[in-house]
């Protein structure tokens, strides 16, 4: 017994060489990981960066330049997400999940806010994995022929989170909207986000913990869209006439404040 | 008796209490479920169009009740009466937010505070302890708060609607609620705290008042409004 | 004296000073109430129709005063006198909140600060520690910042209920109490984070100001105005 | 029946609940206090010389339970029996700290696990529900676990006054307890928790027995000891 | 597809999931029992009694492996077996549990760690992922550390029960797994946190081996110890 | 009214006069608080240094020196108080416990524990507050001659607290005397400490709310040096003696436990 | 050096960070005592009759700055300039105060945004780590976001005060600043939350904006201005 | 510079920072690693043939400091030396680690405690912060009383070894050790329990003189020594 505990011979005992092989395969396991958040990180940032560019869209005449450059920082991250589906070739996707599920929501949320940006309605979760349809590079098909096509499948969860956070970008578009002098986007978005709303608590907390977690945040976001869209009705309800000092007296002769809002 | 027999005596006891509580807590999943379908019934009311549907879909969230009142009913039937507190917890939540939309139908019916008598009525249940499954007065209470921030919502939404007679009827109705509530002298408990949240619906509610006031869009709610 | 006696010397310690604060407990619990009664009379004011019974209000709030007199003077049998900070916490809260209602009944009835001398007349209470049950600095101010969020809910009903000079003067009166405040040194405690809200408050009222200059109603006050 | 009616009744409702729980409370307050004079009395065996005195401890202590008896017996008084678990909150704390003492009378008196009827016994408590106030399985098994920790600490001070035999005996006990609990299928509660901390109780006594094994002294016990 | 749609649509993958789920839970918890059995089984070889029975306890948690087995056997239906990720929360601590009990048996039976392919092959599941329901590297370690930790209360134990060659061959043995443990790279997670125990483990038996050798008992089992 | 806005006007309403004055009574009270809180700070840390100079004689043969100073140390620490009576002189001392509670409670603590070291037993309330009497300085009674003796009372509560904190010390002592191999005094303290602990176990929850937090404490404390003295009585079980290969063969002959020990 | 020389030397160390903490305390409470100086002298500019003194205000508080710059001279003698992020934490929230005041100056002067150099200056610090106490990017873009919300605040105060020109070049300003901070990719802290709040200042100025075009206010304002 | 160049220029700060912490945080990983195989090295004393080998061990600990040396020197080219204190708590842990292997390395070498200085050089980093990258007190001093620990563990397993002499020593410099600490004016920190635990490696080293002295085991020794 006292041979195990050299250091020299220790090295061939087969507990050793046991533990050599767990080395072996923890290492491999948590590079992968690692390289899966590192993925999940940039395609965080480059979601980000592509909802920065399309709040946008409320300042400017013309939105073409906007969302073709954000279709393009988009195609940049699917390829990430091809990275990762190329990562996950045969795995257990489930088993890597936590590593990349932020930015597959983060992804989910920019490419639904150009999608509602663009067609005004909400990205179904198909339409989402349809794009998530990836080509095998040249040199991986001459190694294994066959299976030409890797696909990426935003699970139901990650689709529900990411749209749960697009509800706060829509409301700071719809803010921005008001401070910009739009009247349309608000009342629009105001109807669509009530419709999102709806959605969720019909859900309630059948859904994923984290999901109940943000309906705090969705029912905030609406509110303030409720808010600013009552301010406009408000506002606009006003007749824009100088000086406003006898209104009181043509009180009367109000216009209809329907009328006031297109 | 050795103590493996005394312990797996006491084992019964306690798989006969989990078993109820799984009982009960399907059940309680079930009616959960029921009252999300009220609410998003109820919620269309928010929508500028929901406003001339509040009666139809009033009468559509009265037959979800009928639904309720027989979940309702098959709880009772899963633990004896006289342990109504000690599986209080299960249920505490669905029963506030039933409560809470009972009273917002009573209120889009009748714009009138629904009463705990009432409200036992379309839940199915009892008003008094000792007749059996019955309606605590705090959760009663609980879901009249509920109610009361969903109508600080619904003011703010009839002006976007274009309906700038509602919110006056609400600001009276939500005052004369402040009131009452001040008659009361509860306790540092969860009631307590949404209680003080009734504050800030009294104020958005008066806020939204004050904005038709300044815009001379009250007044012509003083000739038609008011009940 | 052995580990024993000590122990028991001491518990006796603790038993009377419990007592002391279940007796301190009950007499704050009616006191709480009658501040709820006062704060239900004032609460009218709010009311569009309330504007003309200000006087009348007040008058009652007035009377019922002379009750918190008395259960103040019922408190302060029960513990010596100099120990006043010992059992502070107790009554601190109706402390602030009767501060409060007494500097919210003297502005209405003449738009000016109570000063801290007239609450504890009101109150039956000493401004000078050494004198007796006493007022603090910080409970006076914290009463005084309660009001003024109470007068930026002033300022928007007033509105409601057509008196459009109102705001004006409560947001002279604001901004006056908010000079006051910044000259004082505040720690980073209850006070301080109460005052933090006061910039909500100015703000608030600085908007219905807002409101009626852009709308030329502010003028019209500015030759009626003023007390 | 008007808003400020519906709550002026209301508030009748609250009123008598807080009555109740103030009542239960200062009779909840009474036992503790009587629970920690039999503590005090029974702690004096961890003492080196308190272990000649066991049988007239554990006398006094059976004395002192006839006290605990007729608080309970007043306990009872105070609520209708069906809304024990309304309640229970109040004294679930007291009443485990009971039962843990009794347990540890009936341990050192004859060195066997109390049944949870003996308990009921001596608290003068039901054991079914349906017979009034009674002992939850949960809550026997609570203070079961307190004595099982409060038995660690004797194996140790069994031996510091050179009782060698005692921790044989103790350890051979917990080990049945153990086995006990091991047939259990505990939720994941304060229950569950208290039992993870049995284990620990195990082991320490595991290795007072291995201290006196391996010196030799644990040999002595075999021939006089064992029940 | 309407939002309206799109959230019915999302629904059903959501109920699916809770259903799989229910499923999952009622099997681990019957699996969970068992391993309480085999627990309760081996248990027996702390007691002096016990020792000598070990093979017989082995030989009885073997055949309760066979109801192990059947279990996870049930469990592999509920689910698709390329989600096993998704699911593994639910049952990863009895899985561990398990590893655990097997090593145990296979340590007692032959003084030897037990390779992860015994694991499996006894608990009726595959190393390999691909080849469906497998045993995690991580969840094995985790089953190897518990059976550390029962190791040093066995060392503890071995000399309660008179066998002081037990306690050196032990220390060997956590040694070899000690050092194993310290080519891994572990990062900051659970498994970390239980290795981060083994020093204990690793300190205890080592003091265990001190207490023989100063008492001149190690020497003994150097000429008849060893396998 | 715009009169009122102009700054140097502000100066002289009534409401800015009275806030001056609010001004200056809250700054004397932050004062003398901030002077009370220097005072307690260095209480406690001239206390803790006293203690820690106390645990100096468990490992020296000639305790008298440590004794000394620690006694110079304490009277360096009561004039501190001293200042803090003097502090108090008028006021309710209530108002301004929480800024010198602390020190107050370390201070008992150091005290009780030169106490116990001297005299093994309880320091009493009484005993701690008959050395917190203070005459005045010559200055002051200049000023207003008559009351010549100033007293500082330390509460029930802050004496309780600090007796709860003394049984850490204690325990301490305990095992830093196991490991200079004094015999006696863990079994003294364990006693002592059992008897601190069924006081404070008697109490309960009656008293202040820190107490209850404490108890936990204690309690591990009290296991800490049960456990101690269970190791001196185990280990002093066993004979002295060359080589204990055999003492199976001759256990009868086993003395005592009981002598082992003394 | 004995172990015992070290650990008196050590000892040294321990005392002098402590010092140095305390030190730093005091001169930033002096610093936040000049900083509310500040801001006092530019408050009035929200006041109807301040808009025609803000250059004198400007002035005045251009002056008290000297006091700041003295005090951060001093503050920098207290600790080693490479120990900076050591004690940040003590000066952060008064440095960003202070960046706010210089801010608004700059502002009130100039309708411009300061740079980091500006403030730099007016603060006597550096904006390069290595030159010494400096200014850090995110302190810096904290103190700019604090100067948005007065801004809005301005905007509002300027209509009051009959400016209805001033609103509309705020607007462009924070317009711009808003484009500027949507350029940087900010972190999930404190400053992505302040940041989240310039939106409702833009929403407000846009607001007044709105209010004076539909009135043609702002037309008019627009080649006269003022009143 | 425009408000849009000026924000690009920032938004590049923002970007550095996260790079500069991604960049410490590898090197981090890399030395943690190298930290870890000395250990193993330095673990083989505890083995009973490990005695020997100790200066060979510490030889071939002495080879892999060079490797740690070399990681930190490439830390040090990872950020500016000034913000030592911004990034600190990222090789925080790590220096300790490194700190207690140098230590220990010094004292299997010497016993002799390693000085600041000494373990500075190992490390190839400075004493003093004005030089660079260098060791802090509280660093320092973390590091010697995980030694502390390891010492306590050692004493154990030399009379395992059969070396009685050894334990004489450890206590001797464990005691000088205690002594230095107790000079210290330690707060309430992470040091301060840490240096609470060192009193259990005193009091267990103590337990094993004891046992050797009361055997006569520890005077034998000190002429001979060694097996
Ligand atoms: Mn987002
Ligand atoms: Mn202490």
């Amino acid at each position: 017994t006292d041979a195990a505990q050299d250091e020299s011979a220790n090295t061939c005992s087969p507990v050793m060489a046991a533990f050599k092989v767990f080395q072996q395969e923890l290492d491999v396991k948590h590079d992968k990981y690692e390289r899966l958040v590192k993925l999940s990180r940039d395609i965080t940032i480059e979601s980000k960066r592509t909802i920065f560019l399309l709040h946008r869209v409320t300042s400017v005449p013309d939105t073409t330049e906007i969302l073709k450059e954000a279709d393009t920082k988009l195609d940049g991250v699917r390829q990430k997400i091809g990275q990762i589906a190329e990562e996950l070739r045969g795995e257990d996707i489930y088993q890597f999940h936590r590593a990349y599920t932020p930015g597959i929501q983060e992804y989910v949320e920019a490419v639904s806010f150009l999608h509602y940006i663009r067609q005004r309605s909400l990205i179904s979760l198909e339409e989402i994995n349809a794009r998530l349809v990836f080509m095998r590079s040249e040199k991986d098909v001459a190694e294994s022929a066959g299976a030409q096509v890797l696909t990426f499948q935003v699970t139901p969860s990650d689709y529900l989170l990411g749209v749960a956070d697009l509800t706060g970008e829509l409301m700071r578009m719809c803010i921005s909207s008001v401070g910009n002098g739009d009247i349309d986007t608000p009342f629009q978005l105001s109807q669509f986000l009530r419709q999102i709303h709806d959605g969720f608590s019909y859900i309630g907390n059948t859904g994923p913990y984290e999901v109940s977690k943000k309906l705090h945040t969705l029912r905030q976001s609406l509110g303030k869209v409720e808010d600013a869209c009552y301010t406009l009705r408000v506002r606009g309800s006003e007749i824009p006439k100088h000086m406003l000092a006898d209104v009181f007296s043509s009180r009367t002769a109000l216009i209809d404040p329907e009328e006031g809002v297109v | 008796m050795s103590v493996t027999e005394m312990f797996g005596y006491i084992q019964g006891f306690l798989d006969a209490d989990q078993e109820t509580r799984e009982d009960i807590r399907k059940v309680v999943q079930i009616l959960e479920q029921t009252a999300r379908e009220i609410l998003t019934v109820l919620q269309s009311v928010h929508q500028p169009s929901g406003f001339k549907e509040i009666p139809n879909k009033c009468a559509k969230a009265r037959e979800l009740f009928c639904t309720v009142r027989t979940h309702i009913a098959d709880l009772k039937t899963k633990f004896p009466m006289e342990q109504y507190y000690r599986f209080h917890e299960h249920w505490r939540f669905v029963l506030q937010r039933s409560v809470f939309l009972a009273a917002f139908v009573v209120y889009l019916e009748s714009e009138a505070l629904v009463t705990r008598e009432e409200v036992a009525k379309i839940l199915g249940i009892e008003v008094v302890r000792e007749r059996g499954f019955h309606l605590d007065v705090e959760d009663y209470l609980a879901g009249v708060l509920i109610m009361a921030s969903e109508l600080s919502r619904l003011a703010v939404n009839s002006v976007t609607a274009g309906d700038y007679n509602r919110p006056l009827r609400i600001s009276n109705f939500i005052n004369e609620l402040d009131s009452g509530f001040r008659l009361l002298n509860l306790k540092n408990d969860p009631l307590r705290k949404r209680y003080d949240g009734l504050k800030y619906d009294v104020k958005k509610i008066e806020e939204v008042v004050y904005d038709l006031s300044i815009r001379g869009l009250a007044k012509e709610s003083e000739s038609g409004g008011g009940k």
